[in-house]
């Protein structure tokens, strides 16, 4: 069954990385900021596996998974700190994390 | 391929059906002021991902993306969420002006500079499709390919999963916690 | 090697020898040690010049009057030892050489007899001091240059000794340091001579350019375009005036009587100042091949005993009016040598470190007599207390003016007279400027000698007066005054020349006169009686004016003012040379390098410091901007490359 | 030992020394004995030098070749020339009158301070005996390290803007000459001094040049040099001005000159006027500066403006002066910054309107001050008289004009001196000096009296350097053949 | 069915499986030991496992003349690889022993009871990541590369916020952690579009398929390298990429910072050398420019950026994205000179970034507040040898000659000019120039300031004897193995030069 070509999946994928470079760009809340990198790395993943069926090998979809995996690591680590953060009855805006700079 | 044969229509209503929900919910997960309808958009963006990769007759990674993605990342999300309570927070916010314009310059510009090259291949390298076997994609091909061709891969996964979650497990201890 | 060169060795080193004892003896050996070790160093040197001259004579055949060569030639009369090369660069070089022939000899007896007579004299004149080791240190340190300089074998050792004579004359000028003008003097004679040397060092520059050698033996002239002579002999000139106080560099000699008494008599009467004549006479083929610059030295000369003798007027200083006759005497030795007349020149040079010597000593003897009083203004009489000191002084005088039978007739109208050979409207020109001159030395010798000796002494003088043990000063003292007079009352008769010269003919083979400059029988009389008379006239006019008081001191105020303010050079320079300088220092340092030479270097700095701050301001500490800047870079880097491809 | 081992055991030795003396925990005491006696050793092993070298061979001697790294053609490369030997000479010397200084007014932080100084004795003397490219921009550099902590630590009460203002100045100039070394030693597929081809490209020569005219320093790239020289302690004012300019104009010589023949006639004016400048602005500059040092800070400059004059001559005797007069002046500005010391231990000022009469009762300081006075004013008969008498009638050569300015220049100097001599030793008694300060004690005396000596030595036989630097064949040959 | 697995060379990758196994023992420590000796079980584990990692690389360069994939054309067993991952073990080993003396919270105002928390934990996190570096720099495919790459940047960002009692350690591990991960999907998407144009995701795959199918200015391969370089700028932190470098630098524990300061680089510059010379030889003209341009701007903000710092942490985070900017003109040229200047410049700068946060932890510790300009005041004198040290590490930073950096500077000099681009040698020297100003300016704080003015240091007692507190006897250790690199290498250029040579050697020119 053929459909649209990968050109259009791949160019969804931009628009998704696209929503989500702007998500990490503009959201203050840690969160939603992790959330939004999720978003990237799909984007990501989209790709790889369009790609993948593009060219009809493996290594896209196996990349993607891995990248699922370590997507997941991420969100892992990252969760940490905003418990860790949170506990430290620290805000969650990330605004406020400027206690380093100059 | 807006002239597309009477045989694909339906996968084009699906894939159109999917490409928006999948924007719709990533510009909502962006867009909403509680984290936590943010999480469940992606839940959905996640999803219509996931048809999309069964319409790219990857069914194994679909099958991946529903369970690990939908399953178990956000649901940790979901209950870290929980956890710290409802912060509410309003986009386009903060920070100095320059920060949103160029954030928005930026994203957009990365997004137009990829989708142009995408157009400038669309004749090109892409343009020539490959008629794939029915096997392609099956949990089957993807084990095989796994463990043949991307073993070290594979491999890395697990360590980098094992260091995360020691990294979850350092930062998240509630025990002994200094008295703040 | 033969008995001249020992001599002449002995002769240079003596004193030096005496200089490194005093200093290294410090102040672990006693006044009198220090002083009698200079004074036998120096007569040391006599003897080794003694010796030396008869080695030379030896050798000396009969009178020759050379014919004129344009080029010197080691001397036939004399020869060059060479101890090292003092200084060699590719195939230039120059030996540590002495020279010894006539004319160098000549100079070696008269710097170091008159000098170990004003050594001895010093004696008893710097009794007392505490610095004495120093005086004694310097003055045989002097004594050393001033023959380096005679006896130099070569211009660069002629220089060698050109520039410590300056620097010994500096450290003597400025001897009693704690006196502000002292020190001014010292600085301001050593700055002047340095000029001159500098003028001589280019001189030299122009022969090493043109024949890369600074030997005497060099035939210079030959390698030497019309121009360049000029060149050389101007620097040569220039080092000439500058040493011998000629005009226009004359203003430091009267300045430098704030030295002791002993150092004028013997710097800046007797030898150092008469170096100029030396040089020319040295190197008269240069200036023989300039004659342009010759006859300009003439003109110095003539101007200089004029000018000088004019100051000398209105000095009320017992020693500055001296001064000034050094200065109008030896004009007329440049007057001399300029015309050509080297052996007069030398010759007058000879009687005048004698009867110079004498008067600077006999005025010590007054001025250390009566509380170092030296304003003549107040010394009036002083002679019924001294008479011998009057007696030397008077012989002095009267071998200044030039009255026969005393040394100054004997080789000043010589002079005069071959100026007159020239015959050309210069020449003339020094005739005149010459009898002129000799009525002025009239005139302001016997002022100074009415005004202080003859007469009541005044109160002040009654009043300060101290003798030495019954004596008019310590024997050591007298004994020097009384051999100079002898000196200045019998040397002239060494020569006279309408009849006998031998001196001229010692001279001859080292620097024979320009046949031009030799005059007729008929212009030596005429010239000397002309001389002679002017001079007399003088005396007389001084004797109406301070003795008798027949005559009133003419009220001329401009002219007082002009002679007083000794023609305004020294003014003059004041508003050329030294605030110039100083002004454009000052202005240097103010408008240049402080604001920026100094400041560049910081400004520099802090837009670097403001640059950074700015770059730091980025840093704003916001997680999204770095995010930002991670995105805008890629962003930026897909587009370059977008287009670049 | 081996002649070649001397070369690098004079570079080494005080190096060693210095790890040493940081490593072992000795008293004060022990410490500045070991410096000074390891000072005193780099002086013999320098005797022993001078007199094995063969003053009528040409080319290098004494060389010792080691690789560094090849494949960019680098390596230790060491040996000595005749002129080499004497500035290498005069390191050695002043760097132990110095270091002697140091431990006679009892420097604290003594181990720190004897290892510097030593370290700065060997990176000089690496900079003149080395042979090779980087290896010389290396021990160029290596000078300004224990430079920057000397004035910083122990210098004056503006030391760090001194500082500061030194290394940059310095290391301005010679990162441009890294960026030459780099381009001349790739394209030339070598860094080595003798083998390396010479270049006509005038950007190099530029580069190098900036390094040097700041290291010397000419006008108008002295900015750094008032400060360094008047919060500089006196016995490192004295390395810097007696030494380490003199390496700038060693670099002139042995680099820009001979590697760059074509781009060095072609800046030659530049050059020329640049040194001129600097020899009478600076000349004007020491006689109206209000201080000792400042005088002799400027006279320096003056120096190696006349130095240079006499580099960029071109002419036998320009080469001859500008190296004797190297040594001269090392050692006259070098005794002259001890004295200053010596007078501000006494006075604790070098103000001159706070100074003046100390030559009553002092002998000893009057004598040693009035000497190097005179010497440095180049009163003729001394060595200073020697070296600029050949400068300046090298330079009449080339042109006249130089000599003039040359010979105005000579006459400030002597005003600038005799302005100073007077205002420290004659004349009214200062109010700062008071009965309390005393003539210079043996010691003192046993530090300056050498270098004096070693002056009048040079004033007796100025040809031992001025014919023993490039011999057997002209300066001007010598240079041409790139001293092969 | 019948899986015919490929064969792995395991020899080939024994460093990596060396540190991972080294990284579980220590993390078993955590529950196997008694709390007591935690610290020093799983400190020996980490020595012996960097120890064993370096003699099984030092084996590997020695045995892998002619390097090669292995693991199905996963990874490279190369010299390349080999030296870096001594290079990696060298400062890991090093690093422990500074770690070992850490105190969570500087020790002072954490409660004692808690001194001991994941210590454990924190040396397995410094094995496990090392091994990530150990894999990325042999990484052969983008698959690889990213996988590793996340490995060691996910144990950084834990180690970044381990002492989660400041506020500052949990702000540079969340810093780190979002800017880095954004900066890992830009790289993945990168690959991704990489793949796209070339069906490829191997190195020398991807090379061959744009030579051959002459896809060289194919706007997915140009689109796909802009993202890479720019995933892999950040994180040698180059600019303008570098933003989170100083924060994270400040923020994290000194120790983890010396860890990062030097490891990360050398991981991420050797990679980016061997990725960009294997996989785009085609595309040189773009990103040798490109690295160039970011070259320079690294060095004109790390160094602007540094003058105007108290803090001497953040003074030496600007100096490392300003030495990243020098390495990066090697790096830009490409050449076999380039990559000899890069991996050379690497040794005596990974040497002296660690000594030098080292000695500031030294401070650190004996002061109990971040270490500024100012409180440095006296210290050289206090501490003679961490001063001289210091004195050399930041002098050797500045090109002088103390240590391997003169002879690094005037390499990667050579390589530009030898390139054609003098522009970029008087970018480099005027940097230089600039960078002076704040490298002096740390000796200056330690010498030439009297250190009495401020009365903070506890235990000057000791300095004046030059001993140093026994308690620091390891950190000494590090600091004066560190010490001896980066100044022997000043000495040793040949036999390095050497090494490097032949790492080169197996990299396609």
């Amino acid at each position: 069954m053929s459909g649209p070509d990968v050109a259009w999946y791949l160019a969804l994928a931009a628009v998704l990385f696209g929503i989500g470079a702007l998500g990490v760009l503009i959201r203050r809340n840690t969160l939603v900021v992790l959330l939004s990198l999720e978003l990237m790395l799909n984007a990501g993943n989209l790709a790889l596996i369009a790609l993948s069926r593009h060219f009809h090998n493996g290594a896209g979809q196996i990349f993607a998974l891995a990248v699922m995996a370590v997507a997941a690591s991420e969100v892992c680590v990252g969760l940490g700190l905003v418990v860790a953060l949170n506990r430290r009855n620290l805000s969650l805006d990330v605004d406020t994390l400027s206690e380093l700079r100059g | 391929m807006i002239a597309a044969s009477a045989g694909n229509v339906v996968v084009w209503i699906v894939w159109v059906v999917a490409a928006f929900t999948c924007l719709g919910s990533a510009v909502a997960v962006v867009s909403f002021s509680n984290p936590f309808y943010s999480a469940l958009a992606l839940i959905g963006n996640l999803g219509s991902l996931a048809v999309l990769y069964l319409l790219l007759s990857a069914e194994f990674v679909a099958a991946a993306q529903v369970l690990v993605y939908a399953g178990a990342v956000v649901v940790m999300f979901l209950f870290v969420i929980a956890y710290v309570g409802p912060r509410r927070e309003t986009p386009w916010s903060g920070g100095p002006g320059w920060q949103t314009i160029g954030a928005v310059a930026a994203a957009g510009a990365l997004m137009v500079e990829i989708i142009v090259a995408i157009g400038m291949q669309a004749s090109g390298s892409l343009s020539h499709e490959t008629e794939v076997g029915t096997a392609f994609g099956t949990p089957a091909w993807i084990g095989r390919v796994f463990l043949v061709d991307h073993l070290l891969a594979f491999e890395i996964t697990s360590v980098v999963l094992l260091i995360a979650a020691v990294g979850g497990v350092i930062l998240g201890s509630h025990t002994k916690r200094a008295t703040t | 090697m033969t008995g001249l060169t020992y001599g002449s060795w002995l002769c240079l080193l003596a004193p030096l020898a005496g200089t490194i004892l005093i200093l290294l003896g410090g102040s672990r050996i006693p006044r009198l040690a220090a002083a009698w070790i200079a004074t036998t160093s120096v007569f040391v040197a006599f003897g080794g010049a003694v010796w030396a001259f008869f080695g030379v004579h030896s050798q000396h055949q009969g009178p020759e009057l050379l014919p004129l060569t344009s080029q010197v030639t080691v001397p036939a009369h004399g020869e060059i030892t060479t101890a090292w090369t003092w200084l060699q660069s590719g195939n230039f070089h120059v030996g540590l050489q002495l020279l010894v022939d006539p004319l160098s000899t000549v100079m070696m007896l008269i710097v170091s007899g008159v000098g170990g007579l004003i050594v001895l004299y010093s004696i008893g004149y710097m009794d007392g001091d505490e610095e004495e080791r120093r005086y004694f240190a310097y003055i045989a340190f002097f004594v050393f240059s001033m023959l380096l300089l005679v006896e130099g074998g070569n211009l660069l050792m002629l220089l060698v000794g050109w520039g410590l004579v300056g620097l010994s004359s500096y450290l003597l000028i400025g001897f009693w340091h704690d006196r502000p003008s002292a020190v001014r003097a010292a600085k301001k004679a050593f700055v002047m001579n340095a000029f001159g040397d500098a003028t001589m060092a280019l001189a030299f520059f122009i022969l090493i350019a043109h024949t890369n050698s600074l030997d005497f033996g060099v035939n210079f002239n030959a390698h030497l375009s019309g121009t360049a002579t000029n060149f050389v002999a101007l620097g040569l000139l220039g080092g000439a005036v500058a040493k011998s106080a000629q005009i226009p560099l004359q203003t430091w000699l009267p300045d430098a009587m704030e030295g002791p008494t002993p150092v004028s008599a013997l710097i800046h009467a007797a030898t150092m100042v008469t170096a100029g004549v030396y040089l020319i006479a040295r190197t008269y083929p240069l200036f023989e091949h300039a004659r342009t610059i010759q006859l300009i030295a003439a003109g110095a000369g003539a101007l200089t005993l004029l000018v000088a003798g004019l100051i000398a007027l209105v000095q009320t200083d017992i020693k500055r009016v001296i001064a000034y006759s050094t200065m109008s005497q030896i004009g007329y030795m440049f007057v001399g040598v300029g015309v050509g007349a080297y052996a007069n020149g030398v010759f007058h040079l000879l009687t005048h470190a004698f009867f110079k010597a004498l008067l600077f000593m006999t005025a010590g003897l007054v001025i250390h007599a009566v509380a170092n009083e030296q304003d003549i203004r107040k010394l009036r009489g002083v002679g019924r207390l001294m008479p011998f000191t009057k007696w030397c002084f008077l012989v002095g005088a009267l071998a200044l003016v030039g009255i026969p039978p005393f040394s100054g007739f004997f080789s000043k109208d010589p002079i005069v007279a071959s100026a007159a050979a020239l015959g050309t409207w210069y020449g003339w020109i020094f005739w005149v400027c010459g009898v002129a001159g000799a009525f002025l030395t009239g005139l302001y010798t016997f002022r100074l000698w009415y005004l202080v000796f003859p007469g009541e002494p005044s109160p002040f003088v009654r009043e300060h007066y101290h003798d030495h043990h019954g004596r008019e000063g310590a024997w050591t003292m007298l004994v020097p005054v009384g051999i100079l007079a002898v000196l200045a009352t019998f040397a002239g008769w060494l020569q006279w020349t309408p009849r006998w010269d031998p001196f001229t003919r010692w001279l001859a083979p080292a620097a024979p006169s320009l046949a031009a400059a030799v005059p007729t029988d008929t212009q030596e009389y005429f010239t000397s009686v002309a001389v002679v008379i002017a001079g007399l006239a003088g005396l007389v006019l001084a004797w109406a004016i301070y003795s008798e008081r027949r005559i009133a001191i003419p009220a001329a105020p401009f002219w007082r003012r002009l002679f007083e303010e000794k023609f305004y050079f020294d003014w003059l320079y004041d508003r050329i040379f030294y605030e110039p300088a100083v002004a454009t220092a000052a202005f240097l340092r103010r408008e240049f390098e402080e604001p920026v030479v100094l400041q560049t270097g910081p400004d520099v700095g802090n837009t670097t410091l403001a640059t950074g701050s700015l770059v730091r301001r980025l840093q704003t500490g916001l997680l999204r901007t770095y995010v930002l800047f991670l995105a805008a870079g890629a962003a930026i880097v897909v587009l370059a490359f977008l287009i670049a491809r | 030992m081996s002649a070649s081992g001397l070369t690098s055991i004079l570079i080494w030795l005080p190096i060693a020394g210095a790890f040493g003396i940081w490593l072992l925990p000795l008293s004060r005491y022990a410490t500045g004995s070991l410096a000074l006696l390891l000072s005193l050793a780099e002086v013999g092993f320098w005797i022993e030098q001078a007199t094995r070298f063969d003053f009528s061979r040409s080319g290098l001697q004494m060389s010792e070749q080691a690789n560094w790294f090849g494949d960019l053609g680098v390596s230790y490369h060491v040996g000595v020339y005749g002129f080499s030997v004497w500035l290498v000479g005069l390191t050695v010397v002043v760097m132990a009158a110095c270091i002697g200084y140091g431990f006679w007014v009892g420097r604290d932080r003594t181990r720190a301070y004897f290892g510097l100084m030593l370290l700065l004795t060997g990176a000089t003397v690496g900079v003149f005996e080395s042979q090779d490219l980087l290896l010389f921009y290396a021990f160029f550099e290596a000078m300004l390290i224990p430079l920057y902590v000397l004035i910083g630590v122990w210098g004056g009460a503006r030391r760090m803007e001194a500082t500061i203002k030194f290394v940059i100045y310095t290391m301005a100039g010679s990162l441009i000459m890294l960026a030459a070394i780099v381009s001349y030693g790739l394209k030339a597929g070598t860094f080595d001094l003798v083998d390396g081809p010479t270049s006509a490209s005038r950007w190099l020569f530029l580069g190098f040049m900036l390094a040097f005219v700041i290291k010397a320093p000419l006008f108008p790239f002295h900015g750094w040099l008032p400060d360094a020289y008047r919060e500089a302690p006196p016995e490192v004012a004295a390395v810097l001005s007696g030494v380490i300019a003199k390496a700038g104009l060693y670099g002139m010589l042995r680099i820009a000159i001979t590697k760059f023949p074509d781009p060095t006639s072609f800046y030659r004016t530049t050059v020329l006027a640049l040194a001129a400048a600097a020899l009478v602005y600076g000349s004007l500059l020491a006689f109206r500066a209000p201080d000792f040092r400042g005088v002799v800070a400027y006279s320096s400059l003056a120096q190696s403006g006349l130095i240079a004059l006499g580099l960029f001559a071109g002419t036998d005797l320009g080469f001859d002066g500008a190296v004797l007069q190297m040594v001269a002046h090392g050692l006259v500005s070098a005794s002259l910054f001890l004295l200053a010391g010596v007078v501000e231990r006494r006075t604790t000022t070098g103000e001159f309107r706070l100074l003046g009469g100390m030559a009553r009762g002092r002998p000893a300081l009057a004598t040693l001050l009035m000497t190097v006075g005179v010497i440095s004013l180049a009163v003729p008969g001394s060595s200073m008289f020697a070296g600029e008498f050949l400068i300046l009638a090298g330079v009449f050569q080339r042109a006249w004009f130089w000599a003039v300015i040359g010979a105005a220049g000579i006459l400030l100097a002597a005003m600038y001196m005799l302005r100073l001599i007077s205002a420290v030793l004659h004349e009214a008694r200062g109010s700062t000096v008071t009965d309390e300060a005393l003539d210079l004690r043996p010691g003192e005396l046993a530090l300056i009296v050498p270098l004096v000596g070693v002056l009048l030595a040079l004033s007796v036989w100025p040809a031992g350097i001025s014919h023993h630097s490039f011999t057997p064949d002209s300066p001007t040959a010598a240079v041409r053949t790139g001293f092969k | 069915m019948s899986l015919n697995t490929p064969h792995i060379d395991w020899f080939g990758l024994s460093p990596v499986l060396t540190l991972i196994g080294a990284s579980f023992f220590a993390l078993l420590c955590a529950v196997l030991v008694p709390r007591a000796l935690r610290r020093v079980a799983s400190a020996s584990i980490s020595v012996v496992g960097f120890a064993a990692g370096i003699v099984l690389a030092v084996w590997l360069y020695v045995d892998s003349a002619n390097g090669h994939t292995i693991a199905a054309g996963a990874f490279y067993r190369d010299r390349w690889t080999a030296l870096g991952q001594i290079i990696l073990c060298a400062v890991g080993l090093a690093t422990t022993l500074l770690a070992v003396e850490h105190l969570p919270g500087w020790g002072r105002d954490a409660d004692p009871g808690r001194r001991d928390d994941h210590v454990s934990e924190f040396f397995a996190l410094l094995l496990a990541s090392a091994a990530g570096m150990a894999f990325f720099v042999g990484a052969a495919n983008l698959m690889v590369l990213f996988l590793s790459l996340e490995w060691f940047s996910i144990a950084l960002y834990v180690m970044c916020a381990i002492d989660y009692d400041l506020e500052g350690s949990l702000e540079a591990g969340l810093k780190y952690l979002v800017v880095g991960s954004f900066g890992a999907a830009t790289l993945l998407f990168g690959s991704a579009l990489v793949y796209g144009a070339t069906g490829k995701i191997s190195f020398s795959g991807i090379a061959t398929a744009i030579g051959s199918e002459g896809v060289t200015s194919d706007a997915f391969v140009v689109t796909g390298i802009a993202l890479i370089v720019a995933g892999l700028g950040f994180k040698m932190s180059a600019a303008p990429f570098h933003m989170w470098t100083p924060d994270v630098y400040e923020g994290a524990p000194t120790t983890v910072t010396a860890w990062m300061s030097s490891a990360t680089k050398v991981a991420a510059l050797l990679l980016t050398f061997r990725l960009m010379t294997t996989a785009f030889p085609h595309n040189q003209h773009l990103w040798g420019w490109a690295f160039a341009i970011i070259a320079t701007i690294s060095l004109a903000i790390g160094n602007f950026a540094a003058l105007v710092q108290r803090n001497v942490k953040r003074i030496l985070a600007y100096s490392a994205i300003a030495q990243a900017g020098f390495m990066l003109i090697g790096l830009s040229t490409g050449s076999p000179l380039g990559a000899r200047a890069l991996m050379y410049y690497l040794i005596p700068y990974s040497a002296a970034a660690f000594g030098s946060f080292a000695i500031v932890a030294a401070r650190e510790r004996e002061l109990g507040v971040p270490v500024t300009l100012d409180n440095l005041a006296g210290f050289g004198w206090e501490r003679p040898f961490l001063g001289v040290a210091m004195w050399f590490f930041v002098f050797g930073f500045a090109g002088l000659p103390l240590g391997g950096g003169f002879v690094g500077k005037f390499y990667v000099f050579a390589a530009a000019y030898d390139h054609g681009w003098v522009w970029l040698v008087i970018v480099g020297v005027l940097a230089t120039l600039v960078s002076l100003y704040y490298y002096l300016a740390i000796v200056r704080a330690m010498y030439m300031r009297p250190g009495a003015e401020l009365q903070l240091h506890p235990d000057a007692g000791v300095a004046v004897t030059g001993g140093a507190p026994a308690r620091e006897s390891l950190l000494h250790v590090a600091v004066g193995a560190a010490f001896v690199v980066s100044f022997g290498s000043l000495f040793a250029v040949e036999p390095l030069i050497d090494l490097a040579q032949h790492a080169a050697s197996t990299l396609p020119f």
